[in-house]
């Protein structure tokens, strides 16, 4: 009736401390799990079921567990967390889950007494009218009853990443895990093993099914393997460390809790994800108990028997004297001798297997220690009030009796874990002798051992090991392994004991995480679901938490029953990772948050922050968007302000984000005239050209300004989120296309610390700077650039502007970025000289009719819809992009181009974004589309000319200059009258430009 | 329509203890040929199937699939529906389908739970915002329903979302509150059971090999189960179309990419509309079981291994936990890959092509889900007439020569 | 995630890479001299195979350069890796297990998991 | 130079070096030129460094070297070298020195530190001293040479913040 402390056992201290479940302290010991503490304090029911909200305990002893899910609430609330598995610490805080008011009067359980309704499929059959009710009442509803945990608070994991190169990787520091890595020790290997539990040691430490190695008692033999292990310099242990992703190429993903049964210090990381690189992967991952399908085999109590035996040995705590042991397999018999060693006696013991195979020693033991025995027998069904009460007994002659008990413990026998051997794509067969799938052909270099891989026999396994790890050439190792139970594993198959009570109400479950019942897949396959992946999905069999761990083979089992086929031609369903639910903080680790992206900053960064930039994310770049003058300055005062003052006097802006590529070879001047549209022959040295690179689709890539100082050395700029792309395109053609051609390229965008200062008094400034320099007109025109010394170092000076007013770009070291960029404001100062940011760059330029690539264009926009056609090298015989410009459709004259648009109400602003229309108004509710002719792409209020302009791509926009159309605008029906213009607003003859 | 699903007959099953419900459908041996072989079961083979059947009167029809019914991209969607693409011939085939949608459940009699909670996208820069207004302005001159949200709109409707405390901070989003989630695996058995009940004959596990053509002109398709003659073939194998098109000598302009998903762990509801977002790369959204259901960005080579790599999963989860600070507490409980076949534009193919009788309808990349009504309608009428739907038009071969793109890269690249 | 070895640099994960698709198809040398069907078809047309493939790949994160690989897409295999100046391997040097043009491999794709 | 962390097993410094990026075809020619103008013989093999205390002299790839100077020097006597290998036409050198930036990492522990934040093989079988790699670290691309008992790792400037920022941070969590 209650739990035994195992004061034997040596795995648990025996320490106290406190915990908290459902708002009531109990004590613990110091290493418990939460199950096993709830366990000891006789607390059986956990929490309510997915669907019918059924009252559920403890069903296993590890991560396999589909019932016993908790929140723990002082870890920000995490929910549906395996009781089995989550170590207690003192002052642990855990509540149970999906249940309202309380865990032992739950309002959902109404669902249960719905049951009969809510078969298989049943949403899919109701629900469907009247019109809206799905949306307002029928899905809020369900919705709210499933879902299990309540939601956690906001969290910000600390969790950090590990990287492993290594040549071997164990995954299991069980019994074989142990084997393989005595035997790799001091070798030449460099190996990781990595082990879930916080002890190594597996079956060994689990169960009591052995009893000596090499005559040491396995505790001793385990420290002694672990003490050479940590000894050799080739091996790594991780404990805490669970194996849940197995990746093509041997990359395999493994969780480590680092604060496992303690509180967790939140300066540090909690969690670790290991990330593997291994050249071999030796899987001795063990097996998992399954279970049997009957009658309320979901009530609190039923308990896998190896669980109720790792509670005893591993924890500690026997959950209950006199359990009633229902089996099909010979594994189970240790389970008795390990309740007898504690003293207690199981009420008794079935065994479904033919009288004849069951063992001998376990007839004699069961005898010997007058334990009822109950040979070819099943469980029929238990029953009880939120508790195992009463077990029925189907005996050999079919008749049925029943005994009082409180717990249950059915073995169905073993699945190797297989999990991660077809997670890492290999193939599995299945394998009459132990019933069960077993890995066969592996499709990495994957090795597995132990259990894992088929073999239940103590004796055999170091022979196996041995023969699997002969190709790494290292030694036999032939341990004498003595054993508690016959070595030669019997299971005869059972997935599901027949139900003499016929209830409308009774359960025989196939999948307890989800709720779904035998019953259920029978009558997916009536309904033609007879395929296992539609079984699955219309059943949501073994889609839970525990991706149906101790179940999915149960129901290939029943499956394959009900369609008279065999168990491999039914097939599995696709096992995906995680291995076990794997938590987002560890997978997203340190780059999240501010480090979700690197930032890139300028040279002149700092400055910009302490003269009050606002800043803009321009790819991964900080740019200054505008310049607050004060705190109450608004973004359009503020841009406002520096357009005005640019075009009074002058204005300067950072740069240094464009991209910058220094083209050099023999056949440089070939390589650009291919690049770019632009004819670079005959430009002259020292000048630089505005030019546009497309893709092979004829469609506008990127522009910039190339600087051609001889026809052997080009430097191009890119913009600031083209320049990747742009040098990657470059470097594509060069070395697959053209690799003939002898060109290097190299990126110079963060060699050069780069601004632009423009304004009628950008001449003056800067020739106080730069004294020695003539910057007369003449002497230094319009694109053309030169370079000069500059204090120790390097300036090159282009003549060039993107506001349309006289400009000079400086490209200077980083090293003396600031302190020039200092000076010019310096000598600025009596000129007003502002710096701006990237709005005020976009409003100048669209005031001068200058493009934005990604804003007038948007990768459906050629050269000849900008009106660029100056800017295509006619006579060249090919470029990239070229043949398409002469595909019927983009040749078309009616293609959508660019122009300028201005309201005709001059007091009216045109929002970017919105369409060009024929018609005044819009009507309320559009039900037929309303045809347009383009969109607007750019709109600013222009200070200099104090009204709005804007740009639009439209239809046959050419041929529309002068007239009438109306723009739409976001708030109401009334469109905007606008005139379609010219899009260059201001200095149309460049009197500026080239002053 | 035979098979009537209502509580009733619930009610009435659960009397007789569920055990006499009908079989949805029949799994019959090919017959010798057909009018029209679809090959793929999936939404779109299998809505094809039905509409063929349904209006335009042709009986004599078998889906082909070669595993089975919706066990390809159907059955591995983050099942996000909306209709807010950029250029009017997208918009119109999408809202064309979300319009089937909105009646689909009560059409087949089956429930799809088609869940109009909208969907939302974010702006994390000037460049999404600006995007966005155009594609709010055109959307709205198209007759939709997108609209502008403020930071201030979105966490009301998301109220665990950080909007201000990320590299990317939340500037907008543009929101369609006719959009939303639908029940994936429900669409291809809802098409499957109301087609089979029209005589169209489902045969999965049959796999086609190749196509079998004479002079330009369709024979039928050699399957693992023999030869099956066909006046007409239509394609509909999603990943896999260019593979079997190569079978007839033709070329598609498709590469077949792996896409990625993921669920959660279950929990109460915490979000309850769809929200996407392309700068900081992920889509969510919960499901009515509770999980989180995540999409993730596809992989940058081609593969025909529903895997995908594993730093596409963690680029996808940096962002979500960014971006939902609760979820760094919560659990990744699958995730899966799947196939798509994506167009050099970003938009379908329904079209006919230079082999007689021979029809394609791919290049749904990662966004064809919620075509699924729409594009199986229009299709039908495509191969039963053997000349485009007036809303397929522009969705021809023709325009990867012509030059006719429609390009939806901008307002696609969350094609979700 | 996939390793690849880099012929200048070694092994490294996929995530340093970038993919260019279909390997040895040549930019046309006249490209005026082709109709706009044909245009379109290097343009936009690459090959899809399910099986082996032909495809480049360039470090973008590492040294910056191209090269070839033989993989075979329906296991994410990479069967031969070149640099661009060597020749295109035989198609026959590799082995398929493919059973058909969309069929699974016997081991090592994503859709089966039992022994047949 | 400025010390960015340091642990019983990790230490990290930012250094200043300067730094000549070279692309050529690695012939005798183009190793008589850079033998002339920098003293100092390009290394042939891809992915070796020549190095003393003074300089590292790396093989990034094929085409491509790196010249680091680890001293003190002259900036302008840089640019001069720069200039002077820019004269030939088969020869593009770039200036890299304030571009970039540069951490000296050494101590036991620091591949395993660096493996936080990488996943390239650091063991001396794949990464042999006195080679360089590029890879990625902390998701930015970064030169990594190996000096024995160290390695300079350098990155572009614009990262600078960024990058110390994320070194200082994972120290400060395992
Ligand atoms: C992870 C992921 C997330 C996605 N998210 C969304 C989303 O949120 N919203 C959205 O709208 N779309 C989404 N999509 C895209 C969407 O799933 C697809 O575009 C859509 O489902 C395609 O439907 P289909 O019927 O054409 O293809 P499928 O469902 O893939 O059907 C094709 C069928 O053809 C079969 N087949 C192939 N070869 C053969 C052969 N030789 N013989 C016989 N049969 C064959 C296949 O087995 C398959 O069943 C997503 C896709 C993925 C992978
Ligand atoms: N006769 C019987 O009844 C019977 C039945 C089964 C097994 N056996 C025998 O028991 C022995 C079992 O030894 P074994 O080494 O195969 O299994 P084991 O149980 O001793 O070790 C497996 C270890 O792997 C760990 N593990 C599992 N999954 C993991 C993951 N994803 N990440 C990290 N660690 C993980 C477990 O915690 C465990 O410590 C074998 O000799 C077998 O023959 C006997
Ligand atoms: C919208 C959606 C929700 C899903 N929810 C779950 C789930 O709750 N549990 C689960 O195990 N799998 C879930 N899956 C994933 C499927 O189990 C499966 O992985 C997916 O359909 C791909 O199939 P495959 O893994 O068999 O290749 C879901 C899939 C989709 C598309
Ligand atoms: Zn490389």
């Amino acid at each position: 009736m209650s739990a035994i402390n195992n004061k034997n056992c040596k795995y648990i201290s025996q320490k106290e401390i406190k915990i908290t479940f459902d708002g009531k302290s109990y004590s613990a010991l110091d290493g418990d799990t939460v199950a096993s503490a709830l366990l000891r304090n006789n607390i059986r029911l956990i929490g309510r079921s997915f669907k019918y909200h059924r009252p559920r305990g403890i069903y296993t002893c590890g991560i396999e567990e589909p019932n016993a899910l908790v929140q723990i609430l002082n870890e920000h609330n995490e929910p549906n967390t395996r009781a089995t598995i989550k170590r207690t610490y003192d002052g642990i805080n855990i509540s149970s889950q999906n249940r309202w008011p309380s865990l032992a009067f739950d309002i959902g359980s109404i669902n249960n007494i719905l049951s009969p309704i809510f078969s298989a499929g049943f949403y899919y059959k109701t629900f469907m009218g009247p019109k809206g009710f799905w949306k307002k009442i029928y899905e809020p509803l369900i919705r709210r009853t499933a879902g299990l945990g309540k939601p956690p608070k906001n969290f910000r994991s600390k969790s950090i990443h590990q990287n492993h190169n290594v040549d071997i990787l164990i995954v299991g520091g069980g019994l074989s895990g142990l084997i393989a890595a005595r035997k790799l020790i001091d070798t030449n290997n460099e190996v990781l093993i990595i082990e879930q539990d916080c002890f190594l040691g597996g079956i060994l430490k689990n169960s009591n099914k052995v009893k000596s190695i090499d005559g040491k008692n396995v505790f001793e033999w385990v420290n002694e393997t672990e003490k050479l292990i940590l000894g050799s310099k080739n091996i790594k242990i991780l404990k805490n460390t669970l194996v849940t992703t197995y990746n093509f190429t041997n990359h395999l993903i493994a969780l480590e809790d680092k604060f496992a049964g303690k509180k967790i210090d939140t300066n540090k990381s909690e969690l670790t994800l290991h990330k593997i690189r291994t050249t071999h992967t030796i899987l001795a991952n063990g097996h998992i108990e399954r279970f049997i399908s009957f009658r309320n085999n979901d009530l609190p109590g039923v308990m896998l028997a190896s669980s109720f035996e790792k509670y005893i040995e591993r924890y500690g705590v026997a959950p209950d004297e006199k359990p009633v042991i229902f089996s099909n397999n010979s594994s189970t018999i240790s389970l008795v001798k390990s309740l007898i060693n504690l003293g207690c006696k199981p009420s008794a013991y079935i065994d479904s297997r033919n009288k004849n195979d069951i063992e001998d020693e376990t007839k004699d033991y069961l005898l010997k220690n007058n334990i009822p025995f109950y040979p070819e027998s099943e469980v029929e069904g238990c029953e009880g009030n939120k508790k195992v009460e009463k077990v029925y007994i189907r005996g050999s002659n079919k008749e049925i009796s029943s005994i009082n008990t409180s717990m249950l413990c059915p073995s169905g026998g073993f699945n190797p874990d297989i999990h991660l051997f077809t997670q890492s794509k290999g193939l599995v067969k299945w394998d009459d002798k132990i019933i069960s799938f077993k890995p066969d052909t592996a499709f990495q270099n994957t090795i597995t051992l132990g259990s894992v891989s088929g073999n239940y026999e103590f004796k055999n396994l170091c022979n196996e090991i041995n023969k699997k790890l002969s190709f790494l050439k290292v030694n036999d190792l032939n341990l004498d392994i003595e054993t508690n139970i016959r070595d030669d594993f019997s299971i005869s198959e059972l997935w599901e004991t027949k139900t003499n009570k016929m209830s409308k109400w009774s359960k025989s479950f196939i999948d307890l995480h989800n709720d779904v019942t035998t019953k259920d897949l029978k009558q997916a396959i009536n309904e033609g679901y007879d395929r296992i992946e539609h079984l699955k999905r219309y059943t949501t069999n073994s889609m839970g938490t525990d991706q149906g761990k101790i179940s999915s083979i149960n129901s290939l089992g029943i499956v394959s029953k009900i369609l008279n086929k065999k168990i491999e031609e039914v097939g599995t369903t696709t096992y995906r990772p995680p291995y076990a639910p794997l938590s987002f903080g560890a997978i997203a680790g340190r780059s999240t948050y501010e480090y979700y992206d690197p930032e890139r900053k300028t040279p002149i960064h700092n400055w910009h922050i302490k003269n009050n930039a606002v800043f803009e994310d321009v790819g991964q770049w900080k740019r200054p968007w505008y310049f607050k003058k004060d705190e109450s300055e608004s973004m359009h005062q503020a841009v406002q302000r520096e357009s005005k003052q640019t075009r009074q006097t002058a204005g300067i802006i950072d740069g240094s984000t464009l991209g910058k590529i220094e083209i050099k070879g023999k056949d440089a001047l070939e390589f650009m005239n291919l690049m770019y549209t632009n004819a670079f022959t005959k430009m002259k040295p020292m000048t630089s050209r505005y030019a546009l690179m497309l893709g092979e689709d004829g469609m506008i890539m990127d522009d910039g300004i190339v600087c051609k100082i001889n026809d052997k050395h080009f430097i191009a700029t890119t913009t600031s989120s083209g320049a990747p792309k742009v040098l990657s395109h470059m470097e594509e053609f060069l070395q697959t296309e053209w690799p003939h051609l002898q060109v290097f390229l190299n990126s110079i965008t963060e060699q050069f610390t780069t601004f632009n200062i423009s304004g009628p008094k950008a001449r003056e400034i800067i020739s106080k700077v730069f004294t020695d320099i003539d910057f007369n007109n003449e002497k230094f025109p319009f694109m053309t650039f030169k370079t000069f010394d500059y204090k120790n170092t390097q300036a090159r000076i282009m003549r060039a502007s993107f506001t349309g007013e006289l400009g000079y770009e400086i490209y200077i070291s980083p090293k003396h970025a600031l302190e020039l960029w200092e000076q010019l404001f310096n000598y600025g100062k009596e000129f007003n000289l502002v710096p701006y940011g990237t709005e005020t760059m976009h409003l100048l330029r669209a005031e001068k009719g200058y493009v934005v690539i990604g804003q007038e264009t948007d990768g459906t926009v050629t050269p000849l819809d900008l009106n660029f056609n100056w800017m295509i090298g006619k006579k060249k015989k090919d470029f990239i992009g070229k043949r398409s410009l002469t595909r019927s459709d983009t040749a078309r004259e009616d293609r959508k181009q660019l122009v300028g648009v201005v309201p005709i109400d001059k007091s009216l602003f045109i929002e970017e974004g919105q369409h060009i229309v024929e018609c005044e108004n819009l009507p309320n509710k559009i039900k037929t589309p309303i045809e347009y002719l383009g969109h607007i792409s750019s709109s600013y209020h222009s200070p200099n000319l104090n009204h709005c302009i804007s740009m639009a791509m439209i239809k046959n926009g050419n041929k529309l200059k002068g007239k009438k159309l109306f723009v739409s605008t976001s708030k109401g029906t009334k469109n905007i009258p606008v005139e379609v213009v010219s899009p260059v607003f201001i200095d149309p003859e460049n009197k500026r430009l080239v002053s | 329509m035979r098979k009537k699903y209502s509580f009733l007959s619930l009610i009435k099953n659960a009397f007789t203890n569920n055990e006499n419900w009908e079989k949805m459908w029949e799994s019959p041996d090919p017959k010798k040929g057909y009018d029209v072989i679809i090959v793929g079961g999936g939404g779109h083979g299998l809505g094809t199937a039905y509409y063929l059947a349904k209006e335009h009167g042709i009986k004599n029809i078998a889906v082909i699939e070669k595993g089975w019914l919706g066990g390809g991209n159907t059955g591995r969607n983050t099942t996000i529906i909306r209709s807010n693409y950029l250029w009017n011939e997208s918009a119109h085939l999408y809202d064309h389908s979300v319009k089937l949608w909105e009646n689909l459940s009560e059409e087949l009699n089956f429930n799809m739970m088609f869940s109009q909670r909208g969907v939302m996208n974010l702006a994390h820069n000037e460049h999404d915002i600006k995007e966005m207004k155009r594609r709010i302005s055109a959307n709205r001159l198209n007759g939709l329903d997108t609209q502008w949200l403020d930071t201030k709109q979105i966490e009301e409707l998301v109220p665990i979302m950080n909007t201000k405390n990320l590299r990317y901070p939340v500037l907008g989003a543009a929101f369609q509150p006719r959009g939303g989630v639908a029940r994936h695996d429900a669409v291809a058995w809802g098409y499957a059971l109301r087609s089979n009940e029209m005589g169209v004959d489902i045969i999965q596990n049959c796999e086609v090999k190749d196509i079998k053509t004479d002079n330009y002109k369709v024979e039928g398709v050699n399957t693992s189960k023999g030869f099956i003659k066909a006046n007409k073939v239509a394609v509909v194998a999603s990943g896999h179309t260019s593979v079997l098109a190569q079978t007839a000598g033709v070329r598609l302009p498709l590469q077949s990419r792996p896409l990625q998903a993921l669920v959660s762990e279950p929990i109460k509801p915490v979000i309850n509309t769809v929200v996407m977002s392309n700068a900081v790369h992920a889509y969510v959204s919960q499901s009515d079981k509770g999980e989180l259901v995540i999409g993730a960005g596809t992989d940058g080579y081609n593969s025909f291994t529903q895997r995908g790599g594993y730093d596409v999963i963690e680029e996808t989860v940096r962002a979500i936990v960014e971006l939902y600070p609760i979820f760094g507490k919560m659990k990744m409980l699958r995730q899966w890959g799947g196939i798509v076949d994506i167009c050099p534009d970003a938009s379908p193919i329904i079209s006919k092509c230079e082999v007689k009788g021979l029809y394609f309808n791919c290049g749904w990349g990662t966004g064809g889900f919620k075509a699924t009504p729409g594009s199986a309608n229009v299709f039908a009428h495509t191969v039963a007439n053997d000349q485009p739907h007036k809303i397929n038009e522009a969705f021809n071969l023709e325009r990867f020569s012509d030059g006719r793109l429609i390009d939806e890269h901008g307002a696609a690249a969350v094609a979700h | 995630m996939i390793l690849i070895n880099c012929p200048y640099c070694g092994e490294r994960e996929q995530s340093e890479f970038s993919n260019g698709g279909e390997a040895h198809v040549a930019r046309p040398k006249n490209p005026e001299a082709l109709s706009d069907k044909d245009w379109g078809q290097y343009v936009f047309y690459r090959s899809n195979p399910k099986g082996i493939f032909y495809e480049r790949w360039v470090h973008t994160h590492g040294c910056r350069k191209w090269f070839n690989a033989v993989r075979d897409t329906s296991t994410d295999t990479f069967l031969k890796i070149y640099r661009l100046d060597d020749n295109r391997p035989d198609i026959s040097e590799f082995k398929s297990t493919l059973k058909s043009p969309s069929g699974e491999p016997s081991v090592g794709s994503g859709n089966f998991a039992v022994k047949k | 130079m400025t010390k960015i962390l340091s642990s019983d097993s990790v230490n990290v410094i930012q250094k200043n070096f300067l730094q000549v990026l070279l692309r050529g075809d690695g012939r005798d020619q183009f190793n008589q030129i850079i033998a002339k103008e920098t003293s100092i013989n390009p290394p042939s093999k891809n992915l070796e460094i020549s190095s003393d205390d003074k300089y590292i002299f790396a093989k990034n790839s094929f085409d491509q070297w790196s010249l680091l100077y680890l001293v003190e020097q002259d900036y302008k006597k840089i640019l001069k070298i720069v200039e002077n290998l820019n004269m030939n036409d088969e020869i593009l050198a770039s200036d890299y020195s304030y571009g970039q930036v540069y951490f000296e990492i050494s101590g036991n522990n620091k591949n395993e530190f660096l493996n936080k934040l990488t996943n390239f093989d650091l063991r001396p079988k794949k990464f042999p001293v006195s080679t360089m790699a590029q890879t990625l670290i902390a998701r930015i691309d970064c030169s990594i040479y190996n000096l024995k008992d160290k390695y300079i790792v350098t990155c572009n400037k614009s990262y600078e913040e960024y990058f110390k920022n994320r070194l200082v941070d994972i120290n400060n969590l395992s």
